[in-house]
């Protein structure tokens, strides 16, 4: 089949996945023990006011009625053209649109992944390919044993020392938040400061924004890296034992060539799809790594909103996260289905 | 100066639970133009023989000893780079399963181009664009389907490509690994005479290393007999097939259907090859073997001459075998 | 002629996973060593309460962040409590709770991955869209969410983190089964009448025991790193007994004015027995990886 | 004791070696490999050959990555020349700018008749003013300053409350500040309170206070007061009195944070030292706060504030705040260093840590519904087996001390009376759990609960210390539980916690805002008790000092006998400034005076 038909396809399919995560994150946060509202509220909260704050959180309603206009919320259209972002409910505590916090949120998060995903494959698949070239030798050894340690640290006892060494003992790099406090961050137009730096001109701020990022990227995309290695590593062992790489070989074609052009290209398909999944457990190492370095995302309001019972918040942070891990999936099959001819025709 | 000269060449696997002596004290040589047959079961080595050539024995597999000689020029220790040139260059080799020879995720068309400038690095993509069609064209594929990918091909026509691959720099040697035994019987033939066209217009050596002896003796001016890792017996088509002298080969021969003969007996070869990590010391073919000796379980035979190069490995001819030690 | 036919293809898997490691090379001794180092530690989880010279959690056994010295051969961390005692003793709370999580994800996916791809149809394909969701999902956050909404708490820490760890399971049961379902001595058996149950102990469970422990060890270490997270976040079981994942957490207070050994030492322990169950997790994956044998 | 010691070294030991013989192992064999490998030659080149060529593959894939880097390299070139240029720019702003590091961060709004949290109020207070407020350095909090207000008196009976306002203040867009905007300010307040979720500004209730706000002239206001209130000037010293700007006040809705107009996200009247210049919260946590001098700002004229801009940054816990300061990314980090850090940054030339008297204080809270602690003795027991000072000493370092009346020191009516109980008064304990059938075999047996989200200083620590000052008594078993600040405040209305630790800052500087924490309703200890809220009453409705002195030790000696909550320890209070900042004021009133601080070279 087509490469359109293929994505429209793959598209349609993402949606019932999409309404099952949202109808799970809408049952644990209400089948959970006790009522929100009365939960949340001080002590001053008398059952009159109690009842007003329901009605505001539409909490009043019963459950069904709830679910529907949370999904119904979701695909606002209306609402999403003039706010900007989704109709998530408002949150608990302050009442602002949760949708509007959590979108705000979340380029500080995206930002810190996409770094530490490209530190993770800069660093993972060449170690990989190399560990796999070199099958059996010292060198194999060495690199999977890095590997495997990364992969056994935990995140923010790696961010810990690497803040110690690179803020503290050698001045280096800021051991905390997104930019140097002297400079005023870059206007607001896709949220990452890097790009928005970039498209203001502004390299001074370019360049403390990125500052800012090597170390909590650093941090994650080290520990994502031994995953990556050991994919690189076994997915190119299998291909470079399939003929058409001896066939190359054969045909006297060089080394790079063979390693690159036949087996990575191939054994590419396979590590693209993991990466895909990682990208998922990145996620959650992110909320641990902006906790680490006062990193303002998406994990670390979870983790606020979460010591005030902010249910609605929680659930909008969670249903954010869900989107973005299905978005990703989705691009990556049709990466897939692009790199791959035989889908592609 | 014969074309490649083999001299008593070892291939070892060295894997963690002990070595395996896949080939052992091979030698021949094969002037420009010759082909050479090379039988034997599955196993018996003659694929690993046929790698070492190319000198791409795959991992724990290590030359043990020997020469191998191109042109002359000993390849066992060449530096890798110097040995790329070699490849496709001088020797070319053919694989058994054209379906997973070729890189799928490039086309026809690159992979010819790829190789000629490889080895012809000033020749311009356009040029051998052209060459890679004319390639085909004599292959027997339309030249426009160059762009198609691997997987829009058939078994058969990917088998000419591969071919098309070997032959593409016109190497002296081209190195044929079972190349029909992935293949339907009918367009086996088609594959083997297009081979034999190719061989004669391009004056190529050639090795057919096949399990089908049928197929070498109707085909092949030299053949080789291995069982085990070991050359068993070595002499002309003609002779081998009017008086084959070790038993092995004998058996063999009786398995082959004839359709000359009406009532003919077919025997199959009682047993199975030997484990090679361990294999029966003496003779490697004696447990399987109908006239064993005494001397079969205890000493391995030398290759012996029996007639003009007609070479056998077996007690049977060889008491100066045994004197030689 | 079938029986013979599973005895092989279990040897097949099996006997290079189990027997003689160490003549497998690399991968074989990773999984010696990691089984090492996690039964050393679980050794000293278990003797420590008996060995810890002092009590783990009794305050100002000696001074307040005393570095390492004779007395104290680990030092002493902000409450004045003796790291060597808590290093020892640190371990129970990881091990019960990934211990548990591991035998909760088990308990749960194993059987529903063998149900539904025994059953499949319709079954099959739901089970496998609501896993894939949850398979697709950062687990840390719903790990985080639900150990938020249930507590603290041993049990409840093991729950949010089994959630996140079942859909490895059903995953990996589901598509062994597929792959085992069709073989012909499966058919045979079922041709021969043998009951669906007998079918699934006697020939696909066999066979996809092998992968099952691989996924088992990965997830142990998985859900030991979780659980730190957990702790870190503030999420973690109540303060007064000893845990690595508390004293890194705490620790991290105190490293920027020099008291290293406050969260090295747990640090250390942490990584090990995430490290041991890592080897021994890809070692075997090593080993049992078809593709890879030769 | 050695032996044991010597015991774990062992196993310790033990471990190491195992461990370190299992890499052994494995590197052992990873050289066998190789040896297999190099005992042919043409093997180990070819191992070689790959080893290099695989490095040259590296190299080629980090040559992109060097390439970019390259050109990074040239831009970062002009780039380091620019900077310099910055840099240079940045240094005259320099003295003109303080960077704040705070772990604080606004919980929920800027409007005073809603925002109750200490970061809220200290901004508020930079922003705007009150009528009157308390002196710089006050020991008791109780020496009020004009600020809007120049002149006061009140009547006898306390009920009428009369203030002369200050002329010529005037709002940004030019306005004058008058007596209408005072009335418009409290009446605002007052009608507000039905409509806010969270209801008025805790604990100050102006709809049960004042009766009525009167305009008396344009510059004269009076204030008529429901029952005769001593305290009523540190009400309007506080933040949540702060007058507002009624072109951004509307009457009967609360003013949130809006993104992008930091105007706009307060009502306040922008007559304070410094306006909101830019206010940006991500998620509803702030990620900067921008104050900058106001040029109509009264007090202008004599060089307030003595720094043009302050600037906040926001970081997510104690440690990574003090990474910051010492690192010098900030000027001053003030709430929260930890105690050891800040002792140890006291040690250090490169910051000064200013020290001050505290005001915030935590007390336990006993569930008197049901056993065991509807017995008075046993809550006078547990009470006696505490043991203050050395949860101080450990957890604090000494840098808070014990608390032995609820009113802290320094403030009028402050005892104390728990001495009387003493500190891990254990045969006390003892003698008064046996009358009750408790001792060794048949321990008293409660739940301990602490917050666990770090609403509170280190309250895990001190669970643990109080955990195990009472079970040293060898009568008592306690069980430690913790929740997440709302949990734990949702526990404490269900009234399912045994014993819990809660804490109070002030709110306005005054016996009286902290008396009343022996039976407040809110606290869910079902304890309540006549007497007591007589004696709060009278002492309220008398101005004679002395009079309120022997009033609140009456409470107190009290208490002591309830015991419904006791008394636990008094935070002291510090920040942490490079040596170039002066002019920090940290009194009792726990206010952060930033117009006060300034620069030094």
């Amino acid at each position: 089949m087509g490469l359109r038909s293929y994505v429209i396809t793959r598209v349609f399919l993402t949606i019932p996945t999409l309404l099952l995560l949202l109808t799970m994150v809408f049952l644990v946060m209400r089948v959970l023990p006790g009522d929100p509202v009365s939960l949340h509220f001080e002590k001053k909260a008398d059952p009159l006011q109690m009842e007003q704050m329901r009605h505001l959180l539409g909490m009043d309603k019963p459950l069904w009625a709830q679910y529907f206009d949370y999904i119904a919320g979701l695909v606002d259209v209306n609402y999403f053209s003039a706010h900007g972002y989704p109709n998530l409910g408002k949150s608990m505590q302050s009442f602002e649109e949760v949708g509007g916090q959590v979108f705000s949120a979340f380029p500080a998060t995206l930002e810190l992944a996409i770094y530490s995903m490209i530190i993770a494959s800069a660093l993972g698949i060449p170690l990989g390919v190399i560990a796999s070239k070199s099958y059996n030798s010292v060198l194999d050894h060495l690199i999977r044993g890095f590997g495997t340690v990364t992969y056994a640290v935990p995140v923010f006892f790696l961010g810990v020392i690497l803040q110690l060494i690179f803020g503290v003992y050698l001045h280096w790099l800021p051991t905390g938040l997104r930019i140097n406090p002297s400079v005023v961050p870059p206007p607001t137009i896709t949220g990452l400061y890097t790009v928005d730096s970039l498209l203001q001109g502004n390299f001074v701020k370019f360049f403390e924004s990125s500052k800012a990022l090597i170390l909590p990227s650093l941090t994650l995309g080290l520990i994502l890296s031994g995953i990556f290695i050991r994919l690189t590593r076994t997915n190119m062992l299998e291909t470079l034992r399939l003929d058409f790489v001896t066939a190359a070989r054969a045909r006297g074609l060089k080394d790079s060539t063979v390693t690159y052009g036949y087996a990575l290209r191939n054994a590419f398909l396979p590590i693209l799809t993991m990466v895909g999944l990682q990208f998922a457990m990145l996620l959650g190492g992110a909320i641990l790594t902006e906790t680490t370095f006062s990193w303002p995302g998406l994990g670390r309001y979870i983790v606020q909103r979460i010591n005030f019972r902010d249910y609605t918040a929680i659930q909008g942070a969670v249903v954010m996260f869900g989107l973005f891990v299905a978005l990703v999936s989705l691009i990556v099959d049709i990466l897939y289905a692009y790199v791959d001819p035989r889908i592609r025709m | 100066m014969p074309l490649l000269e083999i001299d008593s060449l070892a291939v070892d696997y060295r894997t963690s639970r002990g070595t395996v002596h896949a080939v052992n004290d091979v030698s021949f040589f094969l002037e420009k133009g010759e082909t050479l047959g090379l039988a034997g079961e599955s196993g018996s080595g003659k694929s690993t023989l046929g790698l070492s050539i190319i000198r791409l024995v795959p991992y724990p597999g290590v030359i043990g000893g020997g020469q191998i000689k191109i042109d002359g020029r000993d390849i066992v220790a060449l530096p890798e780079h110097e040995m790329q040139t070699f490849r496709g260059t001088k020797v070319a080799y053919v694989f058994q399963d054209p379906m997973i020879s070729l890189n799928p995720v490039k086309k026809i068309g690159a992979h010819f181009v790829e190789l000629i400038r490889t080895h012809e690095p000033n020749v311009s993509k356009k040029e051998a664009f052209e060459r890679a069609k004319t390639v085909l064209k004599n292959l027997g594929i339309q030249p426009e389907r160059i762009n198609d990918y691997p997987h829009q091909f058939s078994g058969g026509m990917r088998q000419r490509i591969m071919i098309g691959l070997a032959i593409a720099l016109n190497p002296d040697l081209v190195i044929a690994d079972e190349p029909t035994t992935a293949l339907d019987v009918i367009v086996q033939a088609k594959i083997l005479d297009l081979l034999e066209s190719l061989r004669k217009a391009y004056q190529m050596a050639l090795i057919l290393i096949s399990h089908d002896l049928s197929i070498i003796l109707e085909r092949c001016d030299k053949i080789i007999v291995m069982y085990a890792g070991h050359m068993v017996e070595y002499a002309d088509g003609t002779e081998l097939h009017g008086r084959p002298a070790h038993p092995y080969t004998q058996k063999l021969l009786q398995s082959i259907p004839n359709i000359e003969l009406s009532d003919q007996k077919l025997t199959a070869i009682p047993g199975s090859p030997p484990d090679m990590l361990s294999p029966p010391n003496g003779c490697r073919f004696w447990p399987r073997c109908s006239c064993t000796m005494e001397i079969c379980r205890v000493k391995e035979p030398l290759l012996v001459s029996i007639g003009r190069n007609h070479l056998v490995k077996c007690f049977l001819y060889g008491e100066k075998g045994v004197q030689s030690e | 002629m079938v029986r013979i036919e599973m005895k092989r293809s279990m040897l097949a898997r099996i006997v290079p996973g189990f027997t003689s490691l160490v003549k497998k090379g690399p991968s074989g001794q990773m999984v010696i060593i990691g089984m090492i180092i996690v039964l050393a530690l679980v050794i000293m989880t278990a003797m420590g309460p008996w060995i810890a010279p002092h009590d783990p959690s009794a305050s100002r056994v000696g001074g307040i962040r005393i570095p390492p010295n004779w007395q104290f051969p680990l030092g002493t961390n902000h409450l004045g409590q003796d790291v060597l005692s808590r290093t020892l003793c640190g371990g129970s709370i990881m091990l019960q709770v990934s211990a548990l999580s591991v035998l909760l994800c088990f308990a749960i996916g194993v059987p529903l991955g063998l149900f539904s791809s025994y059953v499949g149809g319709f079954v099959d394909s739901a089970f496998s869209l609501v896993i894939d969701a949850v398979y697709a999902f950062p687990g840390l956050v719903i790990a985080i969410a639900i150990a938020a909404m249930l507590g603290p708490g041993v049990v409840n820490m093991a729950l949010s983190i089994a959630v996140v760890y079942i859909p490895s399971y059903f995953r990996i049961v589901r598509s062994q089964v597929l792959s085992i379902k069709e073989l012909t001595y499966v058919e045979a058996a079922r041709s021969v009448g043998a009951k669906w149950y007998t079918i699934l102990s006697r020939y696909i469970l066999p066979n996809v025991v092998p992968s099952i422990v691989v996924v088992i060890t990965i997830n142990f270490a998985d859900a030991i790193l979780t659980a730190a997270g957990l702790t870190f976040i503030g999420l973690g079981v109540t303060y007064d007994i000893p845990d690595w994942g508390w004293d890194l957490t705490n620790g991290r207070t105190y490293i920027s004015s020099g008291a290293w050994w406050i969260i090295a030492f747990p640090g250390l322990m942490i990584i090990l027995l995430a490290l041991g169950f890592t080897l021994i997790g890809e070692g075997l994956s090593e080993l049992l990886n078809p593709k890879l044998q030769r | 004791m050695w032996n044991k010691v010597e015991l774990s070294i062992v196993v310790l030991v033990l471990i190491g070696i195992i461990v370190s013989s299992g890499t052994m192992i494995y590197t052992f064999n990873t050289m066998s490999n190789l040896s297999t490998l190099t005992d042919d030659v043409s093997a180990l080149t070819e191992n070689v050959g790959n080893l290099t060529s695989s490095v040259r593959d590296l190299a080629t894939i980090t040559a992109l990555l060097a390439q970019s880097m390259g050109q990074l390299n040239q831009t970062l070139a002009d780039l380091q020349a620019r900077l310099a240029s910055i840099e240079a720019s940045l240094a005259a702003q320099a003295k003109e700018t303080i960077i704040v590091g705070t772990t604080d961060s606004v919980e929920l709004t800027l409007d005073p008749a809603q925002a109750y949290d200490y970061f809220g109020w200290c901004i508020m207070q930079q922003i705007s003013a009150t009528l009157i407020s308390v002196a710089p350095n006050s020991s008791t909090g109780a020496d009020f300053e004009p600020n809007l207000a120049q002149s006061w008196n009140v009547s006898s009976d306390l009920l009428t409350w009369d203030f002369t306002l200050r002329q010529g203040v005037t709002f940004p867009d030019g306005t004058v500040f008058n007596a209408t905007h005072v009335k418009y300010s409290f009446d605002r307040a007052i009608d507000l309170i039905p409509n806010i979720p969270e209801g008025a500004p805790a604990g100050l209730e102006y709809n049960k206070i004042i009766n009525r706000t009167d305009v008396l002239s344009t510059y004269k206001v009076r204030f008529v007061l429901n029952f005769p209130f001593s305290a009523f000037l540190g009400v309007l010293s506080c933040r949540a009195s702060a007058i507002v700007d009624p072109t951004y006040a509307p009457l009967m809705t609360q003013v949130n944070y809006t993104a992008g107009n930091a105007r706009g996200s307060t009502p306040l009247a922008f007559v304070g030292p410094y306006y909101l210049s830019t206010w940006t919260r991500v998620g509803s946590s702030d990620i900067e706060i921008r104050l900058d001098a106001n040029p109509h700002y009264w007090n202008a004229t004599s060089g307030y504030p003595k720094t043009k801009h302050i600037i906040f940054r926001f970081y997510s816990d104690s440690s990574t705040l003090r990474l910051a300061i010492e690192a010098g990314d900030i000027d001053m980090a003030f709430r929260h260093i930890s105690p050891t850090d800040a002792l140890d940054l006291d040690q250090s030339a490169t910051v000064n840590v200013w020290w001050g008297t505290g005001a915030f204080v935590q007390y336990l809270c006993f569930q008197e519904k049901r056993a065991p602690f509807n017995d008075t003795r046993v809550r006078v027991a547990v009470a006696a087996a505490l043991n203050r000072s050395s949860m101080c000493e450990t957890v604090f370092l000494g840098l808070s001390s014990p608390l032995y009346s609820i009113i802290p020191p320094g403030m009028l009516g402050h005892t104390e009376a728990f001495k009387k109980l003493g500190d891990a008064n254990y045969t006390y304990t003892r003698s008064l759990l046996a009358q009750l059938g408790y001792n060794e075999s048949n321990k008293l047996a409660f739940d301990l609960w602490y917050e666990s989200s770090g609403h509170y200083p280190s309250s895990a620590d001190q669970a643990l210390l109080y955990k195990e000052a009472l079970e040293d008594s060898g009568v008592i078993s306690v069980t430690l539980k913790s929740a997440n600040w709302a949990n734990y405040k949702s526990n404490r209305d269900s009234e399912i916690m045994d014993a819990y630790v809660y804490g109070w800052y002030p709110d306005y500087v005054d016996p009286d805002d902290y008396a009343f924490l022996y039976w407040a309703a809110w606290l869910h200890t079902n304890y309540s008790n006549a007497t007591q809220t007589t004696l709060y009453d009278q002492a309220r409705a008398t101005a004679n000092q002395t009079l309120r002195t022997q009033l609140y030790a009456q409470i107190d000696g009290m208490a002591v006998e309830q015991c419904s909550v006791v008394p636990l320890y008094v935070s002291g209070a510090w920040a942490v400034t490079k040596p170039t900042i002066n002019g920090i004021y940290l009194d009792i009133t726990q206010d952060m005076r930033y117009w006060l601080i300034y620069i030094t070279d």
